[in-house]
């Protein structure tokens, strides 16, 4: 596990890395779902400080942790998204699904 | 810095290999003097293409991907090709939010994508025999989605 | 980390593809993790054979300059190979100091060069039909060159 | 021109650049020769301090330019090596051709 996962009171934090494409989203997925499904996860965080690209394989790993999150009745939030990012999210309506804050 | 200079990369259908394809593409447009942006533009569009070739295209990850680059006044034009399933409908496959593979959490994103980063986007395919992506990307042209917002 | 993964790239004869090629081998051959001092011997020696393919093998810049790469366990092999004029007397062409293009400033140290860099350099040639450079190293093992000084 | 070249004072001050090849190699040749054949160049300053990669065409480079001073009797210098310039300087023999010196 390479740790891309944060845990603490509720909030599930997890640092998105620096390339998310296909590669890195299977490795997130399996990491954040063995969390998301033994505690109870609040609030999920996604943290894109680190991050300077991402494809379409990293929509499908938010969206489906979003999903997962919306079962259970939590807050999923998006921080520190670069103008990059912002740019991704637009582009794939991700902006209109997720709250998006700066920490 | 506009002639014609073009490469052709073949590799391994493993997805430790998006980012070395992405990779490779960005320091081979370098001569143009991309943005950042334009830079990453066309990163995302290799890898939607490459992804999809290793993930949809093939069961078997010793099979290869095809990847070619030119570059000639202030365009870049790439094909990224595979000799796997191939699409039975084109048209279909390239709708927003249509994936055959929703298991693997694909978002039917991929071509839509490709089609927002590049300038044009043509695919060819045939079942059995494999898919080719060709697309280009006119540098120093601001396009659609960098006014989006 | 282990199982073997290989590319092939082909591009034109031209100067500026040579960091194209560098860049690309060290993208390539990140998976085995290697430090950042064996990341700049591989690429020496790609810069050695890719330059000697397009200022030696060839005239005409759209010529193409072959590239292969593999990494298996902890060893990367690479080929760098032309189709172009080949060499006379390989055993000669390898002496340090020994060049056919002194008005090039060439400093005939390009062979020594990936002898120093890499493990293992073997080389093919034959006047006429071009010339193959394979080279092998194994990453995690500190070399001579290391500990010249 | 891309400007490697500084001149002041009868010092000729070649700034190397980050990535040293044949590609890059021709046109420093081409600059600093302009200077060393019209200008009475006394000492000539290799300056490597952004050179992160060198082949051996940056050998032949140093080595053409430090021959025509010693024609006209200049002083050659190489300063700010990083730890991979010294191992290239090294392998070459360069090393004991060249004045090294930290600026
Ligand atoms: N290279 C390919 N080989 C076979 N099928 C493909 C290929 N590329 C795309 N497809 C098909 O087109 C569909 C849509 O592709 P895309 O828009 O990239 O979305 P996603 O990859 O998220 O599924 C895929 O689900 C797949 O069925
Ligand atoms: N790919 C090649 N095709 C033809 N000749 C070559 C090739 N590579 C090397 N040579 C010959 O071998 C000589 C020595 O090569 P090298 O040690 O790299 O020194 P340099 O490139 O500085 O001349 C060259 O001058 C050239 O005559």
């Amino acid at each position: 596990m390479e740790n891309y996962c944060e845990w603490k009171e509720g909030c599930l934090l997890v640092h998105m890395p620096k390339e998310l494409d296909h590669h890195q989203a299977g490795l997130i997925r399996a990491e954040a779902d063995l969390i998301i499904d033994t505690c109870r996860v609040q609030t999920l965080v996604f943290d894109f400080k680190k991050t300077e690209f991402m494809d379409s394989s990293g929509i499908g790993v938010i969206i489906g942790r979003s999903r997962k999150m919306s079962y259970q009745g939590g807050r999923v939030v998006a921080q520190n998204l670069n103008q990059r990012m912002e740019k991704i999210f637009v582009v794939s309506g991700l902006h209109k699904m997720i709250e998006k804050e700066n920490s | 810095m506009t002639q014609r200079n073009e490469m052709r990369l073949e590799f391994d259908a493993r997805s430790m290999n998006e980012g070395f394809a992405r990779t490779a593409v960005a320091a081979f447009i370098m001569e143009l003097n991309p943005t950042l942006d334009e830079v990453a533009d066309v990163k995302t569009a290799v890898s939607e293409a490459v992804t999809n070739a290793i993930i949809h295209g093939y069961d078997n990850p010793q099979e290869k991907v095809v990847l070619t680059c030119s570059v000639e006044g202030t365009a870049v034009e790439l094909t990224v090709e595979d000799r796997g399933k191939g699409i039975e409908d084109v048209a279909r496959a390239m709708e927003p939010f249509y994936t055959t593979r929703p298991e693997l959490e694909r978002s039917g994103m991929g071509f839509a994508f490709m089609e927002a980063f590049m300038d044009d986007v043509r695919v060819t395919s045939s079942p059995g025999k494999g898919t080719t992506v060709w697309m280009r990307k006119n540098l120093g042209n601001p396009k659609v989605a960098d006014t989006y917002e």
